[in-house]
């Protein structure tokens, strides 16, 4: 049942999401759009590439749809509904993430084409760059709640959400997830413009499907985890607890969409560079805040 | 108990097999992933056998670790696409003998061996993972302090042999950083 | 129990050697590193089981895990620096062509 | 004309089912399109592909619409027929204004160019998807284009090429075969080229991309799945095959060929000792150590490895003679016709030949040799450089231009601009009426502009002075394509960096601007204003166009935008009477790099919106009346790119012979310069910022 309700959540969320993409793009509200491109993309030939790893070109799509089911299977939507609240959530999220990284590896690696093998390598680089302030502001959440499961952070949240506790780590936290589940202006390993595609480049057909709805539901994931470590998850006032946890999901979600709608992309130099001379510096101070904040204030 | 022994078995095995999968595979990619599921299996194990703050870490580890590994395999390898079918090993017979002699001593040991009683039932995940903190943060702290510079040592090291001489500026060797800092975190 | 604990044992000892015999057959310095990350996971296993059967009210147990995992980071880290300025040096990192870090 | 079809061209194979029958209507909904020559060439046009309800592919994979704007060169026609047999079927085919290109099936529908034409084939299209995606018996896609002849090459000696397998006249070694369809250059990197096997040493070379070395091929958008399949058809995938079956038919021969010399090849890998004189064994550390026997190396004890004869020179001695050392490693016979006298090894030694052994020396390379050649990154490490094309219909590229770098990694180390839509000025008479409208239609970018330069030349020649009051309209004609142009560069500048604001932005802007009135251009003011006040202020876009495609110091010849933007005061329409009379002043930006392309675009559309404001309603030039049908001319015009001169001789109303000098043949030459040592987007930023129109490029 809460597996079901979860999935269900993840679909309608993905399919929100993809409305409001086409409605940014195109300028038009088609509520059935994306419903009529999953089915054409069904209707439509899937091509191998020659001489492809085919292993990896199979599984790589599956895995990043996985990968994002599997982040979402350990966030509380409500206080009872979550798949599993492991006793190590919060870290468990940060393991399935990474393999993120490795889905793009085997997308550009699979399909033995250059552009697919540049975007896959350069998503490596770009995890350089993400991947620690994926990891310390969930850390400074992490300490706030003294727990690692996901439902005690979101409790820990009951005061004060930990976006104004630690906004720092809140603004870090959002700006890595853009750049995990590689959106615009973080979409180095597709780029359109640049490597026409990328590791999407090779894929049509069912593939292609399957990569598209799991890039979706890879933002709706780190929507929900954004809420889950800062925005305080189910609670809210007057409606019950999954309505908050499906509002405030979305919201995050739509922000994502949108500053990739008002952002060029990033150069990837500049992005490694600001992560790590910017970015880590701030992220530890924020550990640093945090911990002085727990001492200070009982 | 079954259970329990039925996971670590399976997990077992995919482990040995994708880590004899490392070694078979001509592909470089191909064998750099498999030692990371290899890897992700013996995280598994550590779950089966409840040891849930290691098991998570590990998988997590490996991930970041092992793809950066493929990408040294596919810099490094005259081959990596594994297409020319070449061999890439030496002293086959010596290396096959050592392994199976190392294995058979261990498999003997753990065989032979008397383990004394055998503890029933660990403790819940989220004490473990209460308990493992203080210990870290307590009578262990030593330990994690020397282990936490040695990584910043490795990794300065590693980038200073790694960049090339009188080229400021282009750092190959920034690839390697990262798996330290996030274990110290996450173990926090 | 002890069929678990064995069980365990016995898949770190064949790791361990599996993780032996690619350390010593292999050619390639990076391929070298793999065979020594088995032979950690090996190691790894048997602590975990260890841990987990014989005295899990021993938290140093798990640390000692996580001396291990730091030791393998830490072996990558090196290990890639090496071979990155090995390969500037010589353009390859094969052992067999190198016969200058013979002691 | 397709309008009585009932099925696409470019159908799937499959029976018309109830499921299948949804897929369609589906597909119908959801057209996307890959626009050939680009996307920016339809909104010069003044098309708007969303308002009929098209979404604009990046890669053919993603189209299921073939959309054509206009007529296309034949380089360009190739290339297309190319990129639709990669779409996956079904296809469509719509064909704007212009026939249909002689490569590709029969056009699914073809319409005028212009909006309510391109509504209306739209509803034609999908009703046609919506009932015909599906037939039982498809027809094929073959093309002359598509088909590879396979060559022979001597892996040493490039300059030998066969028809037939042999072997090689000056080394003796087999030759092997290689696809040589279509690529003009393809001698030079026979490396990245189609043939996967074709020696054991050419894998090993492509370090980073070395699982194929069809990259290059694969990927230029000017290559087909379809010659794919013949591959496929060795390797794998029925399901391809029914649907390509008669793709895969033509195939045949070439694949079994191939197939052939691949056996051949491994042959040599397997079984070196077939024609070996003799095995010596060596200790891989101390190469003075030569036994006959196997055994153990009596200074370090390792193993000693069999090695054949002639094998290592290069490895130790020979370092003059690398061309040759990968072959030595692999197979002796390929040495037939080698005179190894000169090399202190002993030859002539028979000794037997050890499988036993478990290290075949056939099996060892030495990597130093390997990478001993190969060229040298910025950061020091030997790697592999792998060309790859982009283009000509590149989403992030104008369409036309064929881009070809060198990467290395994510990096650009070198690379060349060409265009498949250059302009051929070698004419036949032609009347000067015809002359106008041919080459107006032959630059889509900036049709107003060379009208008047047209017709500018043909007044000129026919001793017309020039007429105050009409070349006011002109001028404001020209200025307005100007501000549309530049919009139209925003709006591609959006595509390459996936900014889909500006790219919507700009797009509405450029349509709204194309066709506006004095009175239209003066009430967008405001919308103008905000867009660039917006883009100069958007976060990242200006560390993403800062230092970026800086020329190098003196570079000649700059014209237009690129020019004013490095500080240069050079505008053709200083030197005129009419602008002078406008108010016009020139203004430079000084940097020189993308952001101050960027920068003096936005200036340029206000100084241009300020001229049109001055000068009143457009109008398109038009021949005025001329006299004296014979002479020679010479006009200038500063187009939105830059200056062009025309200089042409009419004899009684025919032009007779033409002289073009425009702004983007010279800056086409500038992208070898701008792309080399950047980083792969940088690369491309960097010719983006150049606004290259590859049809204004002459050849």
């Amino acid at each position: 049942m809460t597996v079901a309700l979860v999935l269900l959540t993840l679909l309608v969320g993905a399919w929100l999401l993809a409305v409001i993409e086409a409605w940014l793009t195109t300028g038009r509200l088609r509520p059935v759009a994306p419903l009529l491109a999953g089915l054409s993309h069904l209707g439509r030939e899937s091509i191998l590439a020659r001489k492809p790893d085919r292993l990896f070109f199979e599984t790589a799509p599956v895995l990043l749809l996985v990968v994002a089911v599997l982040g979402a299977a350990v966030l509380p939507l409500a206080p009872d509904l979550v798949i599993a609240d492991l006793a190590t959530g919060a870290l468990f999220l940060n393991a399935v993430l990474a393999y993120v990284l490795v889905s793009l590896i085997m997308a550009g690696w699979g399909p033995n084409g250059a552009y697919a093998m540049v975007g896959g390598w350069r998503f490596l680089g770009q995890l350089i760059a993400y991947s620690m302030l994926i990891v310390m502001p969930i850390t400074a959440t992490a300490m706030r709640a003294e727990s690692l499961l996901n439902s005690a952070i979101v409790e820990s949240q009951a005061g004060l959400w930990n976006i104004v506790y630690q906004p720092l780590g809140f603004v870090l936290f959002f700006i890595a997830a853009i750049a995990l589940a590689f959106r615009s202006p973080f979409d180095l390993p597709t780029a359109p413009g640049e490597l026409a595609g990328g590791v999407d480049a090779e894929y049509t057909g069912v593939r292609l499907a399957v990569l598209r709805l799991a890039r979706l539901v890879m933002v709706i994931t780190l929507s929900a985890a954004t809420t889950v470590f800062f925005l305080g998850g189910w609670q809210g006032p007057l409606l019950p607890p999954w309505a908050w946890s499906l509002i405030k999901t979305l919201a995050v979600a739509v922000s994502m969409l949108l500053v990739g709608f008002y952002l060029p992309r990033i150069r990837e130099a500049d992005l490694l560079g600001w992560c790590w001379k910017l970015g880590i510096p701030l992220a530890l101070l924020n550990i640093l805040i945090v911990g002085l904040l727990i001492l200070v204030v009982p | 108990m079954v259970v329990q022994a039925f996971f670590v078995g399976v997990f077992g095995l995919a482990a040995i097999g994708f880590g004899v999968a490392v070694f078979r595979t001509a592909s470089m990619v191909r064998s750099a992933l498999a030692l990371l599921f290899s890897q992700a299996a013996v995280g598994c194990m550590f779950l089966a056998m409840q040891a849930e703050f290691l098991g998570v870490l590990q998988i997590m580890m490996m991930a970041t670790e092992m793809s950066i590994m493929a990408i040294f395999m596919v810099m490094f390898m005259m081959d990596p696409g594994g297409l020319g079918g070449m061999d890439m090993s030496h002293q086959k017979r010596f290396s096959i003998g050592a392994g199976a002699i190392a294995a058979a001593t261990a498999i003997s040991v753990a065989l032979f061996s008397d383990w004394g009683p055998i503890v029933a039932e660990a403790p819940d995940a989220a004490m473990q993972t209460r308990e493992l903190g203080f210990e870290m943060l307590g009578r262990s702290m030593l330990v994690f302090e020397t282990a936490a510079i040695t990584i910043l040592t490795a990794m300065i090291a590693a980038t200073a042999v790694a960049i090339p001489v009188r080229q400021p500026g282009v750092d190959t060797g920034k690839l390697d950083k990262g798996n330290g800092d996030k274990e110290q975190e996450a173990s926090k | 129990m002890t069929p678990v604990l064995i069980l365990a044992l016995l898949t770190g000892a064949i790791l361990f050697g599996v993780g032996i015999y690619g350390a010593l057959s292999q050619t390639n310095l990076v391929m070298i590193m793999m065979g020594v990350e088995l032979i950690l996971a090996g190691a790894l296993v048997n602590l975990v089981a260890f841990w987990r059967f014989l005295h899990p009210e021993v938290y140093a147990g798990q640390m000692f895990v996580l001396v291990v995992m730091t030791v393998m980071a830490v072996e990558m880290a090196v290990g890639f620096g090496v071979a990155i300025a090995r390969f500037r040096a010589k353009g390859s990192v094969e052992m067999e062509e190198a016969g200058d870090l013979k002691g | 004309m397709s309008e009585a079809a009932t099925t696409l061209a470019g159908a799937r194979k499959g029976r018309p089912s109830i499921l299948r029958r949804w897929v369609g209507q589906a597909l119908a909904r959801n057209l996307s399109c890959l626009v050939v020559p680009g996307p920016e060439v339809a909104l010069a046009h003044g098309l708007d592909l969303a308002a009929a309800d098209m979404r604009i592919a990046a890669t053919p994979r993603d189209a299921t619409v073939l959309l054509i704007v206009g007529e296309l060169s034949q380089k360009l026609d190739e290339a297309t027929a190319v990129l639709y047999a990669q779409m996956p079927r079904p296809r469509a085919i719509l064909v704007l204004g212009g026939s249909a290109p002689s490569s590709l099936p029969q056009a699914d529908v073809s319409a005028d160019l212009s909006q309510t034409e391109l509504m209306e084939a739209a509803t034609r299209l999908q009703r046609l998807l919506a009932e015909g995606a599906f037939a039982a018996s498809p027809d094929d896609f073959d093309s002359s284009i598509l088909q590879t002849k396979t060559e022979y090459v001597c892996p040493m000696h490039p300059e030998v090429v066969e028809d037939e397998p042999g072997s090689c006249p000056k080394c003796g070694m087999d030759l092997v075969a290689r696809e040589a369809g279509g690529d003009s250059d393809a001698g030079e990197h026979d490396e990245n080229r189609g043939h996967e096997h074709h020696e054991h040493h050419h894998d090993h070379k492509h370090e980073s991309e070395g699982h194929d070395h069809h990259h290059a091929h694969h990927n230029d958008h000017g290559q087909s799945h379809e010659r794919h399949h013949g591959h496929h058809q060795n390797h794998k995938h029925a399901h391809d095959h029914e649907q390509h079956q008669g793709d895969d038919d033509h195939e045949h021969a070439h694949c079994h060929e191939h197939e052939d010399h691949q056996g051949q090849d491994h042959g040599h890998q397997q079984e070196p000792a077939q024609e070996q004189s003799g095995t010596e064994y060596i200790c891989p550390m101390h190469p003075e150590v030569v036994r006959s026997e196997p055994g153990r190396c009596p200074k370090c004890g390792m193993d000693l490895e069999p090695h054949k004869p002639g094998e290592d020179e290069s490895v130790k001695e020979d370092v003059s003679e690398h061309d040759h050392e990968h072959h030595h490693d692999h197979s002796g016979h390929d040495h037939d016709g080698h005179d190894h006298s000169d090399h202190d090894h002993d030859h002539d030694h028979d000794h037997d030949h050890d499988h036993d052994h478990d290290h075949d020396s056939s099996g060892f390379m030495s990597m130093v040799e390997v990478t001993k050649d190969l060229p040298r990154s910025a950061d020091g490490l030997a790697m592999d450089w792998l060309e790859v094309p982009f283009g000509p219909c590149f989403p992030g590229l104008p369409g036309g231009l064929k881009l070809t770098l060198t990467l290395d990694g994510d990096g650009v180390t070198e690379g060349q601009a060409t265009s498949l839509v250059a302009m051929n000025t070698s004419s036949e008479e032609v009347a000067v009426e015809t002359f106008i409208e041919r080459l107006a239609a032959a630059m889509p970018l900036a049709p107003v502009s060379y009208r008047l330069l047209a017709c500018r030349a043909i007044e000129q020649a026919a001793g017309l002075e020039p007429d105050p009051a009409v070349e006011r309209g002109r001028a404001a004609a020209l200025e307005r394509e100007r501000i549309a142009s530049h919009l139209g560069w925003l709006a591609q500048l959006g595509r390459q960096l996936s900014f889909v604001w500006l790219t919507r932005r700009a797009a509405a802007l450029q349509l709204e601007t194309q066709r506006a009135d004095r009175e239209q251009l003066v009430a967008l003011r405001p919308a103008l204003q905000s867009l660039i006040a917006r883009l100069e202020h958007t976060p990242l876009l200006k560390a993403r166009l800062k230092g970026i495609g800086a020329l190098p110091h003196g570079s000649q010849d700059l014209r237009g935008t690129v020019a004013r933007a490095s500080g240069r005061t050079e505008d053709a329409r200083q030197a005129d009477a009419m602008y002078r009379e406008l108010g016009f002043e020139m203004r430079a930006e000084s940097a020189g790099d993308a952001w101050a392309r960027l920068r003096q675009r936005h200036v340029e559309i206000m100084t241009s919106l300020d001229l049109v404001e001055v000068a009143g309603d457009p109008e398109l030039p038009k021949l005025r009346a001329i006299d004296n049908p014979s002479g020679t001319g010479e006009a200038t015009v500063e187009t939105p790119r830059g200056r062009a001169t025309l200089r042409l001789t009419q004899e009684r109303g025919q032009v007779v012979s033409v002289e073009l000098d425009s702004a983007c043949s010279q800056h086409i030459g500038l992208v070898a310069d701008l792309v080399e040592g950047q980083e792969l987007g940088d690369a491309l930023v960097a010719v983006g910022s150049l606004d290259l129109s590859p049809w204004e490029v002459t050849s």
